[in-house]
């Protein structure tokens, strides 16, 4: 045995060794795994700290140490951190290897005798598979500086100025015919009432004319390849049928054409847009779009008014799909959130009772640039209404729906309450599970709320319906509701109800998530690489993610975590390189028989064929390092470092004891 | 003094001594450069004569065959005992081969076929024991073990040379080569080499021509008419053992119409043949439901016999669970 | 072919006929065979799990141990492991004895080792327990079932009645939703009827409270009644018999309780699905309710036959006269 | 050792993206399961060689675990697909070889999954245990010899039938 290995034992606090004989592994693995060369083992508080470091530092110079196996934590919290002691003392970072004895060992089990053995078990693994680990240098690529940022609601157009600002590029993709998201539907923004659109329009501009922001509207990814540094990425730009070159946004085709079509989108179904359109007044690019399943040109061959008037000739019927290929170092996932369609709570009976409404149709109805020009009014365009109901939680914190809180429905809820009455003069009630108001200045505002003379009932309401019981009931929406406060049953007849529909991930969300290589949770929001310490990261290096994509989050959060994303790009922009683990394939020409079973296997075309050879190749570029092809060589002339079949037999070996020194 | 050969017979068929044979005038070069001393298929000889040599007298010794009853371990603890250089010649003495297979059943069921089934005429339901008392003395038959065993489980081997059997012309070139090393002309191997072989598998030396591979559908060769005389067999969904196969052999079977069945065993450095064939066998099924892959795996009835038919007793796993219980 | 065994429950033979006369027709159309279940015997109802747990889920076991042993007999295990009944009540217990002989291994022990008595065995959760209604609209599906009208209930205005035991509480989640759910809307539009949106679909119908409490059940129809009234049904349309019974026989109560005038009949749906495949009234058992459906069945043109009238019933709560009250003069009187 | 105590010792193979950090991730929530298994890192599933779950049967261990991203999730796209196709042959051949298939099992879990790999662990753990130990070519080899000598073999059972035996003992 030529191999000199230091095993050190981490008591984490009392994290380990509350539950681990910590003491106890150190002293087996110095006399149990000595044959395997494990000259030194020692127990210490903190591994981590720097104290910790400098011990193995020290042992690693005075005694030649030439493999580290730290027993500590995941080795996803703190391998770096080793591997950069080793590298201070000289030796290569990859010898080290981590034994998680705590997220696996102490955390999990109980019992201090079957928890210490086990651990002494995943250290004589460590240990034997770090006598097979070699010595490998990083791989260094070069970050180009450009990203792409996909969503333009306000966390993606925060993300997006925060980087230009800084200088770098940024293609800012969004689906939508305009930039501004959920939140220029928005009237008023809880706590302050701010209009919505007064603090949000002005950044959308800035956006817009950024010399260092190519906005893409119109516009989706449809493939991702490549790496940290190095994405490809492909993107569909959407015929707009306008020619953006020409076109000065005045707006006269929107005039003149003769279709009108209920907006699904942006007037969530309460208002009309025309066939050709922009969204909104203030839309960035304001260049319109053509709805082609809707313009009667492209219906019946005839009208063509939008070009006749159009005094610059931009309407270009012949326009079509575009695909733009773009080279980006890094990615923010802004894709924010869809709303919870509330038809799917037949009991609240949206889309049956015709005044019952959703939080988004609220919003436009109260918006004076919707469709009632701000008028509160009932489905049928007149009626004030008296008195109002307005649901919280529809569709959260429900096993039939979403187990989860939607976080903003009650300050919407309360802001909602607070709109109405301030309009309209009519009594709220406002039903609610929990009254959720964390954050800056929210409590005071539902304290305002509670004073202006909304009603609060605690309770789920168990239905909303139009039979009446009694002559009180007749032609209201009667709310059904058991007060849990008072423990009573309530009929409530309101003539207006609101139900704050909780958030959502995007219906395509983990399609997104696989073209870009990461995960959703079983929810359908974008995983975070820690959820306290690492937010916006994810699991695949180079891509981040902000705003309601992550989870349900309000206006501050999300511009938060805009600002966030874009200072973890900026670091890896600045660094201007990026190593990469180096976990990678490779081919012995010699010994491969060209039988090709490995061609089919690889999904980043790493894998090729030289014919004149009649041998296989990988492209160490393109390799991720999965090893598929390492386990499925018939010839075992596939390697792959860092997880060889030494190493991993080694660890087997080691992990069932195996040939121990057993007293 | 001319340089020791010895030869021996274990538990095989004795292909490997036909092999030799096989080797046509070679086998002169054999008698000029060495003294034969023990070689039972070819000349009389004695298990005490043996006994009686010199501990490492003996240069070379061919073991061909592997180890099923206590007579086989004994030789083989004797012969490693008298011999510098022990090699195990052809497949059932490295991997265990075809009598290997017999580890698929307890030794009892195997002793029940081989004296009690329907052509076998046993009236008397007779059964050999072990030993046995006669006027003349004890008789002693040898114990058959549990499992059989490739060489290398009982003693140590310096030298494997696989195939079944291993082929004439690779033979002759180790018999070129010890002699060309007792002469000084050569240097020998590193130990637990494999000799005899290429250093790629079956693939490498076959001439049919082969593409990205996807298969819909395993089927025997006899189901496929015609079978495409220029393109990789496993293309065309014959599970054939090439890709995982030690080279060595010039593709015999494929460039005669038949694919690889594998008795060249792994490649060198392979832990296990048998996995590498079932990752190779998957890696080409184009399918990702559960169902789908399962029918078409059902392609290949006798999983076992597929990828173990050589080196069952040689594998990670040596033998069924049964065979070890009984 | 779509084979079933059939669990048709005490009702079907009497106070729900015409559930089972049209049903009976609605066979062979959709090309669906049910066999009952050979001597079956009653679930049970509302009332007898809140008596005694355990005999009440043998009781109720022994349909579906019975049901076990026909099927195994007549197609091998193979065969279809799925027990229809078209009334709710006994749709709900036979489902909740599978449901917590599974849940509770205790009472499932307790009721086979009752069983067993009469050597017979129920091994919960091997067989599926459905609705009628269920399989229409999910096997046999509303587009074969839209194939076979010959003559669509267009016109025809009618309120969707499921009653509260069959959506709920759903042990297998086989109903679109528990509060609204709307697979009979579906099955009626099918059928070409306009179907009105009853928020009531699944309020209770009172059950046996009419028994018990009847002021409280007449109020719980009274609801039913003026819901469909008030949206302008000329019908409402079951699949309880239970419920079915409550609206017909006990309108005429209720009005007189409230002082009220409605009129609303109720028919089952299978009644509708017969007129709609273009058989006539009497073959369905329509003209034997209570409150008639004749005008209502006139609007679409289909013409009910004159059956006798029913007699007015006699008011329950009134009895026969008692003998008047002696006043001591005349007690005296009659001793002497 | 008796069945009762039997604790089975499992080699669990994860994928470093979901099912080590689903490990993790319970690890941080506390999750208590099942103490038996050991689990190796590998960069997917894909990279899982029949060898290793071969390797972990013949080296003592009484089950193996595999577990990967679920399918349509794999970090590296659709390798996971792979190592199902393996496994699925795999089973085969361990059933022709007398090892009940239930003790090598595929788990999908993702990295936000903690409850379900604890959840799956223990089952799995109980699964084994009622198999009872697989020691691996435990009883091989020269202690068959001895029961040779002993009579005690199925070389011999049928031998007092013989009565050809017998007269030539006579």
């Amino acid at each position: 045995m030529t191999e000199r290995v230091g095993v050190y034992v981490c008591h984490c606090g009392s994290n380990i060794a509350g539950v681990v004989d910590v003491v106890d592994v150190a002293n087996w693995a110095a006399e149990k795994l000595g044959r395997r060369g494990v000259i030194i083992a020692r127990d210490y508080k903190f591994m981590c700290s720097s104290l910790g470091q400098e011990l193995i530092e020290k042992d690693i110079k005075e005694l030649g140490l030439t493999r580290i196996v730290v027993a500590a934590c995941s080795p996803h919290l703190h391998e770096k951190t080793f591997r950069i002691a080793a590298k201070n003392a000289g030796l290569n970072p990859y010898l080290v290897e981590l034994a998680s004895i705590r997220e696996q060992v102490s955390w999990v089990h109980t019992d201090k005798a079957v928890a210490t053995a086990k651990a002494k078990a995943v250290v004589s693994g460590a240990v034997s598979r770090v006598i097979e680990n070699q010595a490998l240098e990083e791989i260094k690529v070069p970050i180009n500086p450009n990203t792409l940022i996909v969503g333009g609601g306000i966390a993606g157009i925060q993300a997006a100025l925060e980087i230009a600002n800084a200088g770098f590029h940024v293609y800012l993709v969004e689906r939508e015919p305009s930039i501004g998201g959920h939140m220029s539907q928005f009237d008023k923004t809880f706590p302050t009432l701010d209009c919505s659109a007064c603090i949000l329009t002005p950044r959308m501009v800035e956006a817009g004319t950024h010399p260092n922001i190519t906005l893409l509207t119109w516009s989706e990814v449809t493939k991702v390849t490549g790496y940290v540094g190095n994405f490809n990425v492909t993107i569909k730009k959407k015929a707009r049928f306008v020619n953006e070159e020409l076109c000065t946004g005045c707006g006269i085709c929107q005039e003149k054409c003769p279709k009108k079509v209920i907006d699904e989108v942006y007037e969530a179904g309460l208002g009309y847009r025309k066939a050709v359109y922009t969204p909104f007044a203030q839309a960035v690019p304001n260049f319109p779009v053509m709805d082609k399943e809707n313009c009667t040109y492209f219906i019946k061959g005839t009208c063509k008014a939008c070009e006749k008037f159009c005094p610059t000739g931009a309407i270009d019927f012949k326009q079509e799909d575009q695909l733009i290929n773009l080279d980006v170092g890094n990615v923010i996932l802004a894709t924010g959130y869809d709303l919870f369609d509330a038809r799917r709570v037949r009991n609240d009976g949206y889309g049956r009772l015709p005044n019952v409404f959703t939080s988004l149709e609220f919003e436009r109805l109260s918006n004076a640039a919707g469709p009632t020009n701000g008028n509160i009014v009932l489905r049928d365009g007149k009626s004030t209404p008296k008195s109002v109901g307005i649901i919280h939680c529809v569709g959260s914190r429900d096993r039939n729906f979403n187990n989860y809180c939607s976080v903003i429905c009650c300050m919407q809820g309360l802001k909602f309450a607070h709109l109405v009455h301030e309009r309209t003069g009519a009594t709220v009630y406002n039903f609610y599970i929990d009254m959720r108001t964390a954050y800056k200045a929210y409590d005071e505002f539902y304290q305002r709320v509670l004073e202006e003379g909304t009603l609060f009932v605690r309770g789920k309401v168990a239905e909303v319906t139009d039979a009446a019981r009694n002559e009180r009931e007749k032609g209201k929406l009667i709310i059904q509701v058991e007060d849990t406060l008072a423990s009573k049953q309530r009929r409530i007849p309101v003539d207006m109800v609101i139900l704050s529909s909780g958030l959502q991930p995007r219906r395509d969300s983990k399609d997104v998530g696989k073209l870009f290589g990461i995960s959703c949770s079983t929810d359908g929001w974008f995983t975070e690489k820690h959820p306290k310490l690492d937010p916006v990261a994810t699991m695949t290096e180079g891509i981040f993610i902000a705003g309601c994509a992550q989870g349900p989050k309000d206006i501050p959060s999300s511009v938060a975590q805009g600002a966030a994303a874009s200072a973890r790009v900026l670091d890896k922009i600045l660094q201007k390189e990026v190593a990469l683990e180096p976990v990678r394939a490779s081919v012995d020409k010699a010994t491969c028989s060209g039988c090709r079973i490995c061609n089919g296997l690889c999904p980043f075309n790493a894998i090729s064929f030289i014919e004149d050879d009649q041998v296989t190749e990988i492209n160490p570029a393109l390799c991720q390092g999965c090893g598929t092809c390492v386990a499925a060589c018939p010839a075992g002339a596939i390697s792959g470092t860092g997880f060889s079949n030494e190493q991993i037999i080694a660890q087997i070996d080691g992990l069932l004891m195996k040939n121990l020194e057993m007293v | 003094m001319k340089p020791k050969f010895a030869m021996y017979w274990a538990a095989s068929c004795g292909g490997c001594e036909i092999a030799v044979l096989n080797t046509h005038e070679k086998i002169l070069d054999v008698d000029a450069n060495f003294d034969v001393v023990f070689w039972p298929v070819a000349m009389d000889a004695k298990y005490k004569d043996v006994e009686a040599m010199e501990d490492g007298s003996i240069l070379l010794t061919l073991f061909n065959g592997s180890i099923r009853n206590d007579e086989n371990e004994h030789i083989a603890k004797l012969l490693r005992q008298k011999s510098k250089i022990l090699v195990a010649f052809g497949s059932c003495a490295c991997e265990g081969c075809i009598p290997g297979l017999a580890n698929l059943s307890p030794v009892g069921d195997i002793v029940h076929t081989a004296f009690n089934t329907l052509t076998t005429d046993n009236p008397h339901q007779i059964y050999p024991r072990t030993s046995f008392d006669v006027p003349e003395g004890e008789l002693h038959i040898p114990k058959l073990e549990k499992v059989l065993r490739p060489l290398d489980h009982v003693v140590d081997v310096d030298y494997y040379m696989p195939g079944c059997p291993p082929e004439s012309h690779q033979i002759a070139a180790v018999i070129d080569l010890v002699i060309k090393v007792v002469k000084g002309e050569a240097e020998l191997p590193p130990k637990g080499a494999t000799i005899g072989v290429g250093n790629s598998t079956v693939c490498d030396e076959c001439p049919r021509a082969r593409n990205v591979k996807t298969i819909r559908e395993f089927k025997r060769i006899q189901d496929i008419a015609p079978v495409d005389p220029n393109l990789c067999l496993l293309e065309q969904g014959i599970p054939c053992n090439g890709p995982a196969t030690c080279s060595g052999c010039n593709a015999r079977c494929p460039n005669a119409g038949a694919q690889c069945i594998g008795c060249y065993g792994p490649a060198q450095g392979v832990m296990d043949y048998g996995a590498r064939l079932i990752t190779a066998f998957s890696s080409v099924i184009d399918a990702t439901e559960p169902q789908e892959i399962e029918r078409i795996l059902d392609g290949i009835p006798d999983p076992i016999g597929q990828v173990y038919r050589f080196n069952l007793a040689g594998s990670l796993l040596k033998a069924n669970r049964n065979a070890f219980k009984s | 072919m779509n084979k079933y065994l059939l669990y048709p429950g005490c009702s079907m033979d009497s106070s729900a006929r015409a559930y089972l006369e049209s049903l009976n027709t609605i066979l062979e159309p959709l090309d669906l065979q049910l066999d009952e279940i050979e001597d079956w015997n009653c679930c049970g109802a509302t009332e007898y799990l809140g008596i005694n747990l355990i005999p009440a889920y043998s009781l109720i076991a022994r349909n579906l141990a019975l049901a076990t042993k026909q099927m195994d007999s007549v197609n091998g295990t193979g065969g279809t492991r799925t027990v229809i009944t078209p009334c709710s009540a006994c749709y709900l217990n036979l489902a909740k004895a599978d449901h917590y002989m599974q849940e509770r291994p205790a009472l499932g022990a307790k009721v086979n080792e009752a069983l067993s008595a009469g050597g017979l065995e129920y091994k919960p959760g091997t067989l599926d327990v459905r609705h009628l209604l269920d399989i229409l609209v999910y096997d046999i599906g509303l587009d074969a079932i839209k194939r076979k009208v010959t003559r669509p209930l267009n016109g025809l205005k009618v309120v969707p009645y499921m009653g509260c035991m069959l959506p709920r509480p759903d042990y297998k989640h086989r109903w679109s939703d528990h509060e609204h759910p709307t697979e009979l809307d579906d099955l009626l539009r099918a059928l070409g009827a306009d179907v009105i949106d009853y928020p009531l679909t699944t309020e209770c119908c009172g059950g046996h409270m009419t028994q018990i409490g009847p002021e409280t059940a007449f109020e719980l129809i009274r609801r039913l009644i003026a819901g469909a009234h008030e949206r302008g049904a000329y019908l409402m349309a079951a699949v309880c018999p239970m419920c079915q019974l409550n609206i017909d026989a006990y309108q005429l109560e209720t009005n007189r309780f409230f002082h009220t005038h409605y009129h609303m009949p109720i028919l089952f749906f299978t009644q509708l699905m017969g007129l709609a495949f273009g058989r006539e009234p009497a073959e369905l058992g329509i003209g034997a309710e209570l409150v008639s459906a004749r005008n209502a069945l006139a609007h679409i043109g289909v013409e009910v036959p004159v059956t006798q009238e029913p007699a007015t019933p006699r008011k329950k709560d009134e009895g026969l006269p008692m003998p008047r009250r002696w006043t001591r003069h005349e007690e005296k009187e009659a001793v002497k | 050792m008796t069945h009762n105590t039997f604790e089975p010792t499992i080699i669990g193979f994860t994928c470093n993206w979901c099912s080590y950090r689903a490990a993790d991730l319970a690890g941080t929530a506390r999750m208590k399961y099942a103490p038996n298994v050991r689990l190796i890192r590998m960069m997917c599933s894909g990279r899982l060689d029949p060898t290793f779950v071969l390797r972990a049967l013949s080296e003592g261990a009484d089950g193996v675990m595999i577990t990967g991203c679920h399918p349509g999730e794999c970090h590296y796209i659709e390798q996971n697909y792979k190592a199902l196709r393996r496994y699925l042959l795999l089973k085969r051949v361990l059933k022709g070889m007398g090892i009940e298939p239930e003790r090598v099992k595929l788990v999908w879990a993702s990295a936000a999954e903690g409850a379900k790999f604890a959840a799956e662990t223990t089952a799995f753990v109980e699964e084994i245990r009622k198999l009872g130990p697989l020691s691996w070519g435990k009883d091989e080899g020269g202690g068959m010899k001895d029961e040779i000598k002993n009579g005690d073999s199925s070389l011999t059972i049928h031998a007092e039938r013989s009565s050809f035996e017998k007269e030539v003992a006579a």
